[in-house]
């Protein structure tokens, strides 16, 4: 099994439902339906390449589920490069050559770059991944966000550790957070510094460290931590990382009853289960993730079978799942506005309500600043090798295992 | 302008006045995103040039001039975040402190006789070193970046550097445009001819009563002052300072490409070198998805292949051969 | 005459092995005064001590009433001390004109007054009509008198001149030496000359100082110096006169 | 505690070892070509594909493909100095920068197209083992890639000191025109020269590959860890490249264990700027 998706048969009944009806689809209904111009910005080459070129798989599948459901899009795919200019400058192409909606950009800089360029062109831009609290902090008024802020991140990633416990009766004493120092990282240790002191936490917080996102090997680190010994491990990281960390604590013999990231990839990512095969699993991630349950996202899991065999979507799902619902946010305003100029699709934004959707959580709803508060977070542990759902409980497939079984003897 | 004026044929000072017409008419012909990218070639153009003057004349090989940039946005950003005071005086203070670190680089440098390929290196360094600096630094946000708010209010506030593409992109005009007068001026100065003296022989520069010590330090001084200006541009063209993306080398590597391919030590060659990349690196992006190489990298790898087939046909860059071709300067004998 | 240079009891050492030896002479304002001596002597480098690319050991060098010792080459060429290298240094890309205009901004900031006294400089030393060529295209001889016109074009009152007639044919040399006691008479500059070649020494040279491995074995006029039994055996005996 | 001092100091000094092999490349290349190899990581990388590429196809260990890399690597050397370099030789740094980083790019990106963006590893039977000696744990293939490296260092100080090729292109690097005088083909020594640089960057590619996952974009971070290292051990001198890595990766591991991880590498760059302040010629160099 290599899916994320553990529902059993009703799902194969579901698929094929879907797709019939894409099959059946009326194709004058399709011809007499206007299309809206979609450009998806991401990182496809540089740093950020990999979880960028995830992004695009997900660009390249919406318009084909979409249709299943009666939105009509077509998309623009933009390489930002990683490069700020680069993001900037495709922005106002991709406009100029007639994009009505931007979806992205995936990091936060670029993000912030595209969105100056909506704002003066009156073009919405809906954030598909892109945590900096100052995206909707900054008073754009043409932008909407659909994925948690650095601090709701945080804040749901805890929670999500009380729940654990609660859960699996596990007590944890002491954590040693570990986080990359780039914007993503350092924005998640800014949320940490203000949320933990408050939040409750029945464990101490022995020691916060930052590491070089362009080290070469995590061994000091790992030393490091393994000096304190803490039976939990925070981290906020990236694949790269992530693997090399794990790696040394293995090597180094230290294990502790749980490695849990509040809210950050690398611990979902394909390389991070190619690179350390059994030694990827049980590790845990507190993020917002698909829905499994959810009818839309088994039809966003057939059609991503379909289109990236090469694939997996459950390694995937994180990245695609917001990509793709950034795109139906678009295509239900425009459908709901009837036209395709940025006034009018900005405002049917505003009142988007949208029940049925992949990512769990509630509607989405976007509040004055243009962000959606109801995306919930979830608790993935890897499990054979898929990120699987294990909380909250209407939407986990799996009971949680802690503390994680040892590094010895695992196959 | 004299200076410039004085090595211009007609036929120059025709082309001339028809690119400088044709540029400050351009927001009114050309579609937003020619103007952003227009935005682009300027602004490397005057960074590029901001360099030219410490390698092109005075021959010395800053790779670390992403510092200036970072230290002059971030240093007028605070200015403008914390205390209110805009831009245009916040530069100031911006030259200021770029020109202190230049300071500093320039008199380990060539106080101890640091050259070549070992003065780059001690520029990376130091770049670097203030990047990771940066990072770790929490009053400006570190890693996690720093922001200016983006102000609808406050567009057309342009005393305050806040407004659209249109005042950006006058401004980067004038930025270029200045640079290249400034550095014709200067090319046509003492001190010009000083600079040149010192990259083309600094034992016998000095031979001839050329204190190199102080001579190389205006450079910096000058250079880095320069490029901080660019940095309080940048930092409010894009609202955002990220310390990777202010002082990446990536950055440093970036400010040098324009005036080395359009002709290192010429007073039109980073403008020239600008307005070849920029656009190069727009029409690969346009041609590969035109011819459906959608594979991410593609346009890199020619970008790449076009770098090493111009520094092969034209090592000494683009503007004197150019030049020649259209006849349009030369230095009076 | 005053005095324009003192050199008293300069030494300096490399690695051990003493190169200049309590070297002591003046030069009078205005005065062509020739060091030669066998290839080692240290001809060049009491050239260097006193053109302050480096340091002397011991002794002191006063110029023009100022103690120089340990100044750097270019505090040097700013008092008043012009030089020119063995191997010749122009700067390769530029004009000829303007390699003489870079020496000329020495004392003028002007660039215009300055290209004016280059073009002067220029034509004394017969390159005026080459002045527009780039200074990696000239010959030997006119790169030889590049070198001069230079360093004259920093208005010096004392020109160093390193071995400036090597590599030249007899009629070249002699040109050079007509050039050189022209601007010696009509500007009073005095001149210090390193030279191998004999026929220049004996048709320039008011004095000469002969060094050998180091030390000076003869001081006085060319006639004079030319006729010492010291010199004969150890430098003219071993090289033909030029 | 004080065990866990010697575990870092342990592991900056075999990991030193490492890019010091890397660096070794470098300093051949510059001490005498005198062409600043701007895609020095990048060629590193390269190598690192490589390994793994025969380890996933083959199932080859890289301690032992890193000699056919190294080879390979050698004749890609030759042919690219005698090709496209040796035009650059003598020319203007900031053409070869410009030449080098049009390579390093296309490098960069022909890695990205052919095998994504995801790091690719090597997973070695005893990939995750480690020694445990009273209390230090080192892991095995640190270990074995040091030892490695070492033995590739020895073999190349080797040729360069009791071989007529060796000796040669010593000379060459000391006097250029010395060389040229006794009648040296300086293009064919350069080739050889640039090969052997490489080649050293082939077989350190292949070793660091058991320590860290090959991805295209590590490049620029090697080119730029390879010039501090040699600038610290001093150019040319092929001791001070595996001194100056030893002692970058001690210090940064020190640094790191000590004080904030996310700083370490300013010590590097702090060193680097003493070292060129103090002692230009490098630690092992020798003054000029």
């Amino acid at each position: 099994m290599s899916s994320c998706i553990r529902s059993g048969v009703s799902r194969r009944h579901l698929l094929a439902g879907a797709a019939a009806i894409a099959l059946s689809a009326p194709a004058i209904v399709r011809a007499q339906t206007p299309t809206l111009k979609i450009a998806h910005i991401a990182p496809r080459s540089g740093y950020l390449a990999a979880p960028g070129q995830a992004c695009h798989r997900g660009a390249l599948i919406a318009p084909k589920v979409l249709a299943d459901y009666g939105y009509r899009v077509e998309l623009m795919h933009v390489d930002s490069e990683t490069n700020v200019d680069v993001a900037r400058t495709q922005a106002e192409r991709v406009i100029s050559e007639g994009a009505s909606v931007i979806v992205g950009a995936f990091e936060s800089a670029a993000t912030l770059a595209v969105a100056q360029v909506c704002e003066q062109r009156k073009v919405p831009l809906v954030v598909s991944l892109g945590s900096a609290p100052q995206i909707t902090e900054q008073g754009y008024q043409f932008l909407v966000r659909n994925f948690q802020t650095n601090p709701q991140l945080l804040a749901n990633g805890l929670r999500a550790i009380k729940d654990l416990m609660a859960a699996t009766g596990v007590e944890f004493k002491k954590a040693v957070y570990l986080h990359a120092n780039d914007t993503f990282g350092t924005g998640q240790r800014q949320a940490m510094d203000k949320t933990f002191p408050t939040a409750g936490m029945p464990f101490t917080l022995a020691e916060s460290i930052a590491y070089d996102p362009k080290a070469q090997d995590l061994t000091v680190e790992v030393t490091k931590i393994r000096a304190i010994n803490p039976d939990l491990v925070l981290i906020i990281t990236r694949a790269p990382d992530a693997i090399k960390l794990v790696r040394d604590m293995v090597r180094q013999r230290f294990e502790p009853k749980a490695i849990i990231s509040p809210g950050s990839p690398g611990l979902y990512d394909e390389e991070f289960y190619q690179a350390l095969g059994p030694l990827a699993d049980y590790h845990m991630v507190n993020i917002p993730w698909v829905n499994p349950k959810a009818p839309m996202t088994q039809a966003l899991e057939a059609a991503f079978k379909t289109a990236h065999p090469n694939n997996r979507f459950a390694a995937d799902c994180f990245n695609v799942g917001f990509t793709y619902e950034a795109i139906l946010i678009a295509a239900d305003a425009f459908k709901r506005a009837g036209a395709s100029d940025g006034a009018a699709l900005m405002a049917a934004l505003k009142t988007t309500d949208i029940a049925d959707h992949v990512i769990i959580g509630g509607p989405i709803r976007f509040d004055d600043k243009g962000q959606n508060n109801n995306i919930a977070s979830a608790v993935m542990q890897n499990r054979n090798r898929v990120p699987t759902v294990v909380l909250p409980k209407e939407a986990a497939v799996m009971a949680p295992v802690l503390p994680m079984p040892p590094w010895q003897g695992r196959t | 302008m004299k200076a410039i004026l004085d090595d211009m044929p007609v036929r120059g000072r025709i082309l001339a006045a028809i690119v400088l017409l044709a540029l400050a008419a351009a927001p009114f012909v050309a579609n937003r995103y020619l103007l952003s990218v227009l935005t682009l070639i300027l602004y490397l153009a005057y960074v590029g040039q901001a360099w030219n003057l410490v390698m092109g004349f005075c021959g010395q090989l800053s790779l670390g001039h992403a510092l200036y940039i970072g230290l002059g946005g971030y240093v007028a950003a605070l200015f403008w975040l914390e205390f209110g005071v805009g831009p245009w005086i916040g530069v100031f203070a911006a030259m200021a402190v770029a020109m202190a670190f230049g300071a500093v680089i320039a008199w380990l440098g060539f106080r101890f006789g640091i050259e070549g390929v070992y003065f780059s290196l001690l520029t990376i360094a130091f770049a670097e070193f203030t990047r990771i600096g940066f990072d770790n630094m929490a009053f400006t946000g570190g890693a996690g970046g720093l922001f200016i708010p983006y102000e609808e209010k406050r567009l057309g506030e342009w005393w305050n550097l806040r407004g659209g593409q249109w005042m950006y992109y006058y401004i980067a005009l004038l930025l270029a445009a200045g640079a290249v007068t400034l550095t014709a001026w200067l090319a046509r100065s003492r001190l010009g001819y000083q600079w040149v003296a010192i990259r083309e022989d600094e034992t016998a520069a000095r031979a001839l009563g050329i204190d190199a010590f102080a001579v190389k330090m205006k450079a910096m001084l000058i250079s880095s002052a320069m490029t901080a200006v660019g940095g309080v541009f940048y930092a409010f063209y894009y609202n955002t300072l990220f310390p990777s993306q202010m002082f990446d080398m990536g950055r440093s590597i970036e400010i040098i490409m324009a005036p080395i391919v359009g002709g290192l030590g010429t007073v039109f060659g980073p403008v020239v070198g600008a307005f070849v990349l920029t656009p190069m690196g727009e029409l690969l992006i346009a041609a590969t998805e035109r011819l459906g190489f959608n594979a991410p990298g593609t346009k890199a790898v020619f970008y790449g292949a076009m770098l090493i087939v111009i520094i092969m046909l034209r090592p000494a860059g683009l503007w004197p051969w150019l030049a020649r071709m259209l006849g349009v300067w030369e230095r009076k004998p | 005459m005053s005095t324009l240079l003192t050199v008293a009891g300069v030494s300096k050492r490399f690695r051990g092995l003493l190169a200049v030896d309590r070297v002591s002479f003046e030069i009078e304002s205005g005065e062509i005064f020739a060091v030669i001596g066998p290839n080692g002597a240290g001809k060049t480098t009491l050239f260097n001590i006193i053109a302050g690319v480096f340091a002397g050991d011991e002794g002191a060098i006063t110029f023009d009433g100022e103690r120089i010792e340990g100044l750097s080459s270019d505090a040097v060429c700013r008092r008043g001390i012009g030089r020119t290298f063995q191997l010749v240094r122009p700067f390769p890309a530029l004009t000829v004109e303007d390699n003489v205009v870079i020496g000329a901004l020495l004392h003028r900031s002007d660039v215009a007054a300055a290209r004016r006294h280059a073009r002067d400089v220029l034509a004394r030393l017969d390159l005026f009509d080459k002045r527009g060529l780039t200074a990696s295209a000239l010959t030997l001889p006119d790169r030889k008198r590049l070198e001069v016109a230079r360093a004259l074009a920093t208005e010096p009152k004392l020109l160093l001149l390193d071995e400036v007639m090597a590599g030249l044919r007899p009629t070249e040399t002699d040109r050079m030496v007509a050039i050189l006691a022209d601007i010696n008479r009509e500007r009073g500059v005095a001149i210090l000359l390193i030279e191998h070649v004999m026929r220049a020494v004996m048709a320039l040279a008011t004095r000469v100082l002969v060094l050998h491995h180091g030390a000076q074995i003869a001081l006085g006029t060319p006639d004079a110096v030319v006729r010492d039994p010291a010199v004969v055996e150890s430098y003219l005996g071993a090289e033909a006169v030029g | 505690m004080a065990s866990l001092y010697v575990n870092v100091v342990i592991q900056g000094l075999l990991t030193g070892l490492i890019y010091g092999l890397m660096a070794l490349g470098l300093s051949v290349i510059f001490g005498v070509v005198r062409v600043v190899n701007f895609a020095h990581g990048e060629f590193a990388v390269v190598a690192m594909y490589a390994a793994f590429i025969l380890f996933s196809r083959l199932g080859l260990d890289p301690l032992v493909t890193m000699l056919p890399i190294a080879a390979g690597f050698f004749v890609i050397g030759y042919i690219l100095q005698a090709t496209l370099i040796q035009r650059f030789v003598g020319r203007p740094e900031t053409q070869q920068f410009i030449l080098l980083v049009g390579v390093a790019i296309i490098i960069v990106n022909v890695l990205l197209m052919q095998f994504g963006p995801d790091a690719q590893p090597v997973n070695l039977s005893y990939g995750f083992d480690s020694f445990l000696i009273g209390p230090v744990i080192v892991d095995k293939s640190r270990i074995y890639a040091a030892v490695a490296a070492v033995a590739v260092a020895t073999v190349l100080f080797a040729f360069f000191r009791h071989t007529r090729t060796g000796t040669a292109i010593r000379a060459c690097a000391d006097n250029l025109t010395g060389a040229g005088v006794v009648g040296l083909d300086v293009k064919k020594l350069y080739a050889l020269t640039f090969g052997i640089g490489l080649a050293c960057v082939g077989a350190a590619g292949a070793l660091m590959v058991t320590i860290a996952d090959a991805a295209p974009s590590l490049g620029p971070a090697y080119t730029l860890l390879a010039f501090i290292i040699v600038i610290i051990g001093g150019l040319g001198s092929m001791t001070g490249a595996l001194v100056g890595g030893v002692l970058i990766g001690v210090s940064e591991a020190l640094a790191g264990f000590i004080l904030v991880p996310a700083m370490k590498s300013m010590f590097s760059f702090a060193l680097l700027i003493l070292v060129l302040v103090l002692r230009p010629q490098g630690l092992m160099g020798r003054r000029t």
